[in-house]
């Protein structure tokens, strides 16, 4: 259960689909640059629904074959240079959705049901450009076209959150996204600012925000995991850093100046 | 109107049309609509209530990303803001790439939650401040989320108008396109045309978009201002802090 | 939204279909009382996903028209006499379930989606039963049936909790089948211990579990709400009434005098 | 033997028959199957994961109601148990109602989770204290979860034994029916076939369900004890605190 960021990183083997938090939620930034540091090949990522810098940056660094989300962004910082690059150049497949078709999807596998029907998107080009989406009539209605979802079981959930207790139970609170992301992945990896003594389930009001030691496969403490994005309630993002990844990621040669200096050399060091 | 910035007129007008409402929703990147919200807010003496998504202070989801989503789905939730690299004039948007796909020559993020929240929440405003025929174009190069549906289409929600930093379009949804609904302070409708690539229909005599009153300038200045300050705090130091030297 | 319990009362109208949760998770047995007390007529019972107490006293008094659940059970106190009675004498009728089709059901409405698929249930005699859930095969797979169950959107969510605040919202921590009943609900009416003046979305612990006011029609706080089968954290079932209640309830008469004693003449106190 | 009860007799067989599983879990109102399951933990060391509805100590679920069935789809877990009003020779099981649907005679509080948890769970064991042909029958009047399905029905679960006062039946998945696999101490053969109504193998010497050992014993006099008085308070006293001069 407990082991060190490099274990951590060392078990999403390449190839892995792995689901992935928007900025906003709790992104393991640390063990993203870990799988960027290790040259991580062919993974499919899944946006929660959809994903920042840290999609961004795994698919500058070439180790993203398909990004399946309702979005890639930097926000307020533009447009995500690495994906865009990437769509531009057709080096990475890109599976977009929509934020919900994402949500009920992963509720699919979290209910191992074989599928979830949505309304909406029926007459979207999203729905030409995804062969695995069906469009049926409501069986409990009458010409009432409704869109299927197959389920998405990722291979893995890879997020960063506060605090684990001894056991392995996880606390995110209302970031509910990532408990549903545990429950459809079958391996849930994740990167802690602290490991605490006291049991969550023990402390009741902690316990309502808390992802049973049941879902998660590894954890790593890792204090400011989530720099630079940030992480709600424990440091804001760092902005400057956020712009500077913004501003050298616009170009190839920029990236991978951002990359040796914030990756290679830090994984080096 | 020397002293009102267009960013006050758009918070103003789209307020105007919030009147009334029980529920907006607004994204988080979305400063003048939230700021419109926001204002709606205040004028309803507390009874809209607004969800800006991203802030801690005014949003209650409490189930995880998929809330805002559901609570659309529930009716729970009578407005929501959509922008567009592309708009046209079926009220289609265009999210998603420009220049061919999946290979594209300018990719944009993607669709978010729009081809879903377009057809769910009843009144969706459409908004953006590049106005140029680049923009609101004649035909998106990709239907993110469709303006308009087949009648057997389950679709209790969809556009009602579009602002931009020209004008006020209504959406008609009966015949599927726009119709010009006033110019703001500045603008004609000669310029509006001239900077509008899809076809709309346009009234004899268009009126100007109104001036905020003094009640509504004050509220954006001051409370709806802090407010704003605390969600989106570029904005309120580009747009705010300088209103008194516009 | 703040009112009385005799107001809250009111406000649930005859014929109403009505979500109740367990004995276990949150009653709001005073407002049931008052259902009965008001001889509330035509209830449409529906368990989330099945309920105690609270089932057995409305059958008994006569409010109620049909029950869609997965149990009416009195735990360990034994059968639930007047649901029995009822049954036999088909005073009730009785939309069987099991407790995951219900929670599915539930989550279709919250989703807004017509139906929801689920695994089980096959072969069972329920589903013979259930002319409104159909098999169909699965259109991701082949020869592989499945069942799909249609929304249940009730009229009306009415359970009991430990706080509210001054905004409405309402605390139900782990009973996150409280949060899905209100979610699925038209209109939710909560009664509560206490209410506090400060804020639940304010602390990031309690808000995990916070149910949002946007969800809630109406509030009445009633200390303990949920006598006599109590309320986890707070008040332990009242064990010798709840045996009272079993040993009465067992006839006719037996129940006619229990709720002389306990509904009737309380409410005209 | 004569100084364990058939409780401690059970408790031991079903914790044997749970080493190497991740996780089980129990209905609250089942005491044997509770205390066996928390015997196995401690013969486990503590690895093997229980989960005790109704008990607060013993369960780690956060997300409702529906989070157990949604876990057991996950296949996240290993056992489960269920009783039967009446249970045939095909394991199906009856918690409905006896004597007309759906006006009964006799009516029980219905399916819970049974007619999904038989499918779904690898292994689910079937327990019963009212070993008697009326509840042991050649045919449910009922069948709220059929102990088999047809090859093409998803059901990566289902029953794998039948524990009762008297004795263990396995159950053969590809045959549909049980076997004897063993008496408890007292009984025979011959008085599990006069007390049972359906049908179902025999083998030609039939073994006596093991005595548990010291060490299990201890276990369950103690620790076990101790965790099962918190859950279920009536049986621990009716069963513990007599058990020296039972």
């Amino acid at each position: 259960m407990f082991c060190t960021l490099d274990e951590l990183v060392a078990r999403i083997p390449d190839g892995a689909s792995v689901a992935l938090p928007p900025d906003y939620s709790g992104c393991a930034m640390a063990a993203v640059r870990g799988l960027m540091a290790r040259r991580a090949r062919g993974l499919h990522l899944i946006g929660v629904p959809q994903m920042g810098f840290q999609g961004d940056m795994l698919i500058g660094a070439g180790c993203v074959d398909t990004v399946e989300t309702a979005a890639v962004t930097l926000g307020e910082f533009g447009l995500a240079p690495r994906f865009s690059a990437a769509v531009r150049g057709g080096d990475v497949r890109v599976l977009d959705a929509t934020c919900p078709a994402l949500h009920a999807a992963l509720q699919a596998a979290e209910k191992g049901i074989p599928f979830m029907p949505l309304r909406g998107i029926v007459g979207s080009d999203l729905l030409a450009a995804r062969p695995d989406w069906k469009v049926v009539d409501n069986p409990f209605g009458a010409d009432d076209p409704l869109v299927l979802l197959p389920a998405i079981q990722p291979d893995v959930a890879l997020f960063h959150a506060r605090v684990a207790d001894r056991e392995g139970n996880v606390w995110v609170g209302v970031r509910r996204e990532l408990m549903l992301a545990a429950h459809a992945a079958r391996d849930t990896f994740v990167t802690v600012e602290r490991i605490q003594d006291a049991r969550l389930l023990d402390d009741e009001a902690m316990a309502a925000g808390t992802l049973p030691a049941l879902y998660v496969s590894g954890i790593a403490e890792v204090p400011e995991g989530a720099w630079p994005v940030g992480l709600a309630g424990c440091y804001e993002a760092d902005r400057a850093a956020l712009r500077e990844y913004a501003e050298q990621a616009a170009t190839d040669e920029g990236f991978v100046e951002w990359m040796r200096h914030h990756v290679t050399e830090v994984a080096a060091a | 109107m020397s002293d009102v910035r267009v960013e006050e007129l758009l918070i103003a007008a789209i307020a105007a049309r919030l009147q009334g409402l029980r529920h907006v929703a607004v994204g988080a990147s979305s400063p003048i609509p939230g700021a419109a919200a926001l204002l709606a807010r205040a004028l309803s003496g507390g009874r809209l209530r607004v969800s800006i998504l991203g802030s801690r202070t005014h949003t209650c989801f409490t189930d995880g990303g998929r809330e805002l989503f559901d609570c659309a789905a529930q009716g729970r939730m009578d407005a929501f803001f959509l922008g567009g690299a592309q708009i046209d004039g079926h009220a289609n948007i265009n999210l998603t790439a420009i220049g061919g796909y999946p290979r594209s020559r300018v990719r944009f993020p993607g669709a978010f939650g729009s081809s879903y929240l377009y057809f769910l929440v009843p009144n969706v405003f459409l908004f953006t401040l590049a106005h140029t025929p680049r923009v609101l174009v004649p035909k998106v190069d990709f239907i993110t989320s469709p303006g308009v549906s087949a009648p057997n289409v389950y679709r209790p929600g969809g556009p009602r108008a579009l602002f931009t930093n020209r004008c006020v379009f209504a959406f008609d949804r009966e015949l599927g396109r726009f119709a010009l609904d006033s110019v703001h302070p500045g603008e004609s409708a000669a310029s509006v045309r001239e900077n509008t690539g899809f076809a709309y229909r346009e009234p004899d005599t268009v009126p100007v978009t109104p001036t905020p009153g003094a009640r509504e300038l004050a509220l954006v200045r001051g409370p709806v201002a802090d407010a704003v300050a605390e969600v989106y705090p570029d904005f309120a130091a580009r747009v705010f802090s300088s209103a008194d030297a516009a």
